[in-house]
């Protein structure tokens, strides 16, 4: 049943204050990570009976009464399901140890948790306005969860993330309302029908540029990206990871997507703005990240840029685009997270994360500088990772439609980002150790396991790419260049 | 034209809420502005929508907002400088104008689709056909909640 | 058998590899006998997959006509065969031969990572396959390189770039042909050389030559010689990369490429090989080193086989396969023997050995059939290969290229009389203890060897009908009777007689230097590396003037001078005042942009908000 | 529309101009106003009164919840600072 995808987060969430009154770290450790491990078990099963299946659009029963909750998982939504809780089931594990001096760990569980809930609860609705609602529902649990180190840093990124996001979601709203007073319905296929039918393309231009702005600014597109490098660097370490390797994917790129292709419709106005955009964020992360020494902020900067490589292979339209930038989106996901909680475990063993005063730490924390290598080298996009094949098929997509001054920049961008990686290499693990870390320790169990984890994923899907993208990647591209007549033929309930 | 009023009404309070200087007055120009808003949403038969307005945004965030003035106590500290004030009418005018224009040229330009009206009563709208937004519901209020708790827990070490 | 057993032989030995790679050094036995047992069964396999002849295995792995395509076929199976022989053997040996060593796990990972990667490169029917497997070679070579010790980083290096070059130059071959014919699968690929695809076929042989170690890609062998352990070097130059190169070599001038007796290409071909032949044996003549000496042998050999295969002529191509098989039997042998001899005397200097053949029989016996095998004696196997070559290079009417196999003959055999007479025979030198025979772990791949080269030699139809012949089924004119072993051991034919003169001819050189070296065998060679011309390019041989790699590395030094003065600091500075002077003031404007200010982002989104509507207002229109 | 719009405008100038923390979220609030106004004055347009409604209190429960953990916020900045002043909030940047 879809709706456990929800539910079961969502209870286990109510119910972690009252478990931690009982016991106050073991118990919601270990509830906490079981639930996440089931949800990735529950994901992969369930995903094998959709693809022998076909798409699911669900109506749930309750008490033998039929409710009106309508959820559809197709093929998109099951790959971003499988990221979240693959992703989350890695940080939870990371959490066991990392979250230890933070205090209120069942709070902490509890917000995470929400914030699961909301994702999936964002991926699988059927209707615009319960996007929104659970777009916030994941939103309210990331600005607490930001702030939850109670630092000046972290309060002050928290409040702009939270000030920002307030107007963003506000430009969401009036479009919906908009949407809602000329086509009378919120539900997916009712809209889609009715542009079809409408053939108001003033109208969809605004609110195309609503949802850019709204979605845009959650998804930290230039020029809609100031909070993201405040916010995703002042959170605890495996906030960071979740932020940026799922929430900004999930709230912003996912939504974006799922309207503008399956609902609007891409027409060529849309992708012309949605591939600069694109381009856009790619120069401006990369060359802002050349220059930062804080190692969170560096990263959070690359999310900007790697942010932007997503935006242009799916805006370009292309079937193969939209697999370029789904299967970006998906190692993005996975190597980003891999790399925040590398920096944490920096961090929490050496107290900084100021470039220039780290060096050679990987003879202290082998462990962690292999991990970060895997991961640098994987967004850096160097063969025969993960990262690589994406870029790759990201610029085989533009070099087909024929954009080339766009391969250009994705080319060189790439260099630069291989280029600030091996800064983060040389300056953090390698060269002479500084003295002052002469007794550092390696990371502690979970946090290691954790980052072996994400690790070996990025090395696996760089050498089994092919089943990758057949079994979870194919269906998701083909859920999205079907566009509005997908939407119009199977969300039909 | 009595709908036109109150709409006056409530965008005056609005910029009451933001211009004036003492914290005080405008957190509660902004009830007022809800209270407006309310009316209007009893006039246009939304009765429940104006019973949540009066209660929860007028009641309950205005409660809210006043707590954390009385609790920060610097309405003083800051200064507003003044020629936001005074630049505000300028730029609010011009807004208007540009507004209504937009407003014209591009309402003229859309249609509208038509779908039949729907039966039954508010409760069965609500339980019937948004029964997941009530989940979502559900899931902003633990969210809210919990991130409260969070913020005023008290650190066990660390703190800065 | 189903296609997916064709995985065997490449999955079973890197899971060998990871085991020996996880128990931990200090263990003994487990790790040997894990070996031992694991490349018997690798060795099974091939048997039985060779017995198969026939089986296709493809999965589709990343689109575009990439696929993940394993093809077993008649030649394939029997250099998979090949292979797993000598990785038994080798592992066998080095069971002794390396027991103790300090980094005895990545040895045997190594090893077995080898043969793992080149059976995948030997059954791969896909380019992009055989690069992927050929490539991973190169760093298992590099590695094992290493294992030699402290001294041997600078030989890896060297192999690792001299190898890397030709390995470029076979993927841009390759390209070239996937361009040209647009396939990359092998057994589609057939063409006639020319123009592009002749540019192609003289890269993809410069990869094949490369790998087998023919001139001028040959220099990293002799230095490793002395770097590596023996069992590398009878594991990989003589045995491993030698069936590789010229499995390809062959594939290339047979299948991709239909090449024309005499044509251009044949002819560079056989140039090549018999100036390998001479050079290196040349080379040889001189060492004093027993695994040097070894080394030039194992290039000049490969001389053979490329000339052999260059003829374009039936009994040349067969006669450069069959010395290919033949070659790595005695050369694995000899190398070994050397190690053997280097077990026990803990040297391979030939002027501290002599007299061992009574403390170390079974070596000496085994010495000196493979010697006399590599030499050319009636009725030893080299002899019937060689045979075959001079047949099919006479046949092409340039006799000049079988007069240089000659003199190569010559000279091989003469440095074998010098090897042999300096270590087993002549008087017991004072600088080595007594000594025992080794092993017998370490004599029996040594005896299995000479024991084949007989066996090759004698019953030479056995190899020839079960082995080459059906490689040129299809390759030649119909009707033509394809059966070699008539030539076999036939001394009555006028090469045969010359071959056997030249035979003669280089005892008399061993005996006359001998005589004038005051009867101290290891400077047999000295009458000839005094010769007047012979000596200048001896000595200057000897300082590495013909080595291309050293010679490559002076000029790149010089160059490298003119360019830094010149090119290096007017880019520099460039660099310097243009490009990072924009890089960074951009970034630094950009950084300078994120004030912190809330209000300023909100000012961007809204403008962001402001111009997208715009832009698509525009677009819309 | 047009005094949504306005109403939009109004909140949007508060938080470009304004530099006490409260009266930000004051302006934020001023939005909300507008978009629930948007809501209702859509459903009511459309003769769809009742969806409307229940969008709108959705909203507002969003809203409160918002509120709530940015009021939280903003009183643990004040803890760390004295002061209201969004001016001085710029320590991250770069």
């Amino acid at each position: 049943m879809v709706f456990t995808f929800i539910l079961v987060p969502l209870v286990m969430a109510s119910l972690m204050p009252l478990i931690g009154k009982i016991s106050k770290k073991f118990l919601p450790d270990i509830l906490t990570n079981i639930t996440l491990l089931f949800l990735l078990i529950y994901s992969i099963t369930i995903g094998r009976q959709i693809i022998s299946s076909g798409t699911g659009i669900r109506q749930l029963v309750w008490l033998g009464q039929q409710l009106n909750i309508t959820l559809a998982l197709d093929g998109f939504s099951l790959l971003m399901l499988f990221l979240i809780s693959l992703v989350s089931f890695a940080v939870g594990l990371y959490c066991i140890n990392y979250m230890e001096h933070y205090g209120s760990k069942a709070v902490f569980y509890a917000l995470f948790l929400l914030m699961i809930a909301g994702m999936n609860g964002l991926v699988l609705a059927t209707d615009l306005f319960s996007i929104y609602v659970f777009l916030e529902v994941a939103a309210v649990a990331s600005y607490a969860l930001v702030a939850f180190g109670l630092g000046y840093d972290e309060l002050e990124a928290s409040f702009k993330y939270l000030m920002l996001s307030a107007v963003a979601t506000a430009f969401i709203l009036v479009s919906i309302a908009l949407i809602f007073g000329f086509t009378d319905s919120l539900r997916l296929h009712d809209v889609a029908l009715a542009f079809q039918l409408l053939n108001a393309k003033y109208l969809v231009g605004l609110c195309v540029t609503l949802f850019i702005f709204g979605f845009g600014l959650k998804a930290a597109i230039v020029p809609f990206h100031a909070w993201l490098p405040d916010a995703h660097p002042s959170a605890p370490a495996p906030i960071s990871a979740m932020l940026s390797g799922v929430l900004i994917k999930i709230s912003g790129i996912y939504a974006i997507t799922r309207i503008f292709l399956n609902v609007f419709g891409l027409n060529p106005a849309i992708s012309t703005v949605l591939m600069y955009l694109g381009v856009i964020s790619i120069l401006v992360g990369a060359i802002i990240a050349f220059s930062q020494n804080d190692i969170k902020r560096m990263l959070a900067y690359s999310s900007i840029s790697q942010i932007g490589y997503i935006i242009l292979g799916i805006g370009l339209g292309t079937p193969l685009g939209i697999l370029g930038g789904l299967f970006h989106l998906f190692n993005h996901g996975i190597f980003k997270s891999l790399l925040f909680l590398n920096s944490g475990a920096v961090e929490q063993a050496t107290g900084t994360r100021a470039l220039d005063k780290m060096g050679g730490l990987a003879k202290r924390m082998p462990i962690t500088a292999a991990t970060s290598v895997v991961g640098s080298l994987s967004i850096a996009g160097v063969p025969p990772l993960n990262g690589f094949w994406s870029k790759l098929i990201i610029i085989i997509a533009l070099v087909q439609a024929k954009a080339y001054g766009f391969a250009i920049v994705a080319v060189l961008a790439s260099g630069i980002t291989l280029w600030y990686y091996l800064i983060i290499q040389r300056q953090a693990f390698f060269g002479k150790l500084n003295e002052t870390w002469n007794n550092v320790k390696e990371a502690p169990f979970w946090m290691s396991a954790s980052m072996i984890i994400l690790a070996l994923i990025c090395i696996a899907i760089g050498i089994l790419f092919p089943i990758i993208i057949k079994s979870w990647l194919v269906p998701a591209t083909n859920v999205l260049s079907a566009g509005v007549y997908y939407t119009i033929n199977l969300f039909r309930f | 034209m009595i709908q036109t009023l109150l709409l006056t009404a409530l965008v005056i309070f609005s910029i009451l809420a933001v211009l004036l200087r003492d914290l005080l007055k405008a957190a509660i120009s902004l009830a007022i502005a809800s209270i407006f808003l309310a009316i209007i949403f009893f006039r246009m038969n939304a009765t429940y929508a104006g019973v949540f307005e009066i209660s929860v945004v007028a009641g309950l965030i205005t409660v809210l907002f006043v707590s954390t003035i009385a609790l920060t106590k610097s309405d003083g500290d800051v200064r507003e400088s003044k020629v936001v004030s005074i630049l505000f009418p300028i730029f609010f005018v011009l807004f208007i104008i540009i507004d209504i224009f937009v407003m014209k040229t591009l309402l003229n330009r859309l249609m509208v689709v038509r779908y039949p009206a729907p039966t039954g009563n508010f409760g069965q709208v609500l339980w019937g056909q948004r029964t997941l937004d009530l989940v979502g519901q559900i899931g902003v209020i633990f969210a809210g909640v919990f991130a409260v708790i969070a913020l005023f827990r008290k650190r066990d070490k660390k703190d800065e | 058998m189903t296609p997916a057993n064709l995985l065997i032989p490449i999955l079973l030995p890197v899971g060998l590899g990871i085991i020996s790679f996880l128990i931990p050094s200090k263990t003994k036995l487990i790790r040997e006998i894990i070996s031992i047992i694991g490349a018997g069964v690798i060795f099974y396999v091939a048997v039985v997959l060779f017995r198969i002849k026939n089986l296709n295995y493809i999965v589709p792995w990343a689109g575009t006509g990439i696929d993940f395509d394993l093809r077993l076929y008649h030649f394939s199976g029997f250099i998979l065969l090949g292979l797993s022989g000598f990785l038994f053997l080798i592992v066998l040996y080095s069971s002794i031969k390396m027991r103790g060593h300090n980094r005895i796990r990545e040895y045997y990972g190594y090893v077995f990572l080898t043969a793992a990667l080149a059976n995948g490169a030997v059954l791969a029917n896909n380019f992009v396959l055989l690069v992927f497997f050929w490539e991973g070679l190169l760093l298992t070579l590099y590695g094992l390189i290493t294992i030699g010790g402290k001294e041997s980083y600078r030989t890896a290096v060297k192999s690792f770039i001299i190898s890397g070059f030709c390995d470029f130059c076979m993927i841009l071959g390759i390209g070239i042909l996937w361009y040209a014919t647009g396939t990359l699968r092998m057994s589609d690929i057939s063409v006639q050389p020319h123009g592009l695809t002749a540019v192609s076929f003289f890269l993809m042989m410069i990869g094949a030559i490369g790998k087998a170690g023919g001139m001028p890609f040959h220099t990293w062998i002799p230095d490793a010689a002395i770097d590596a352990p023996v069992s590398v070097m009878a594991f990989l130059p003589a045995s491993v990369e030698k069936l590789l190169g010229i499995y390809l070599l062959t594939r290339i001038s047979l299948d991709f490429f239909k090449l024309q007796v005499n044509s251009a290409f044949c002819i560079t071909l056989m140039i090549i090989g018999s100036a390998t032949i001479v050079l290196a044996v040349f080379m040889a003549l001189i060492q004093k080193d027993f695994k040097k000496l070894l080394s030039f042998h194992a290039i000049s050999q490969v001389g053979y086989m490329i000339l052999g295969i260059g003829t374009g002529i039936p009994i040349g191509i067969a006669g450069g396969v069959f010395h290919m098989i033949n070659h790595a039997m005695y050369k694995c042998g000899l190398f070994l023997s050397a190690g053997s001899v280097e077990h026990r005397t803990g040297t391979t200097e030939l002027k501290k050995l002599g007299g061992l053949y009574r403390e170390m029989p079974v070596t000496a016996l085994c010495f000196a059939v493979c010697a006399a095998a590599i030499s050319g004696v009636w009725p030893l196997n080299g002899f019937v290969s060689k045979e075959m070559i001079f047949h099919g290079s006479k046949e092409t009417g340039y006799l000049i290229f079988t007069i240089a196999a000659w003199v190569g003959a010559i000279f091989t055999f003469a440095s074998f009389l010098k090897a042999g007479h300096s270590t087993f025979l002549g008087p017991r030198t004072k600088d080595i203890p007594r000594v025992k025979e080794s092993e017998s772990l370490i004599l029996l791949p040594m005896i299995i060897l000479a024991g084949l080269c007989i066996l090759f030699g004698v019953y030479n139809k056995l190899p020839l009908t079960l082995f080459i012949q059906p490689i040129l089924e299809g390759h030649v004119p119909v009707g033509e009777h394809l059966d070699f072993s008539n030539h076999g051991l036939a001394v009555a034919n006028p090469i045969a007689m010359i071959s056997i003169l030249c035979l003669f001819i280089a005892l008399a050189i061993h005996f006359y230097g001998w005589n004038r070296g005051e009867k101290r065998a290891y400077l047999a060679s000295e009458p000839i590396h005094n010769l007047p011309v012979l000596k200048m390019l001896y000595n200057k041989s000897e300082a590495r003037f013909f080595d291309l790699y050293e010679q490559g590395v002076k000029v790149l030094k010089g160059l490298s001078y003119i360019l830094f003065v010149g090119v290096d600091r007017t880019i520099d500075w460039i660099y310097e005042k243009f490009v990072t002077f924009i890089g960074r003031t951009f970034s630094r404007a950009l950084s300078w942009a994120h004030s912190g200010n809330y209000a300023n982002y909100l000012a961007w989104c809204i403008a962001g908000l402001v111009i997208i509507i715009l832009f698509i207002g525009k677009l819309l229109r | 529309m047009g005094f949504v719009a306005a109403l939009i405008f109004i909140g949007i100038y508060c938080l470009l101009t304004m530099r006490n923390l409260i009266k930000l979220f004051i302006g934020v609030e001023v939005i909300a106003k507008g978009v629930s106004l948007a809501l209702i004055a859509s459903g009511f347009e459309r003769n769809n009164i009742y969806i409307a409604q229940s969008l709108t209190i959705t909203f507002i429960v969003v809203e409160v919840s918002v509120v709530a953990t940015a009021l939280a916020i903003i009183i643990n900045i004040y803890r760390h600072t004295k002061s209201l002043d969004i001016r001085k909030l710029t320590r991250l940047k770069g």
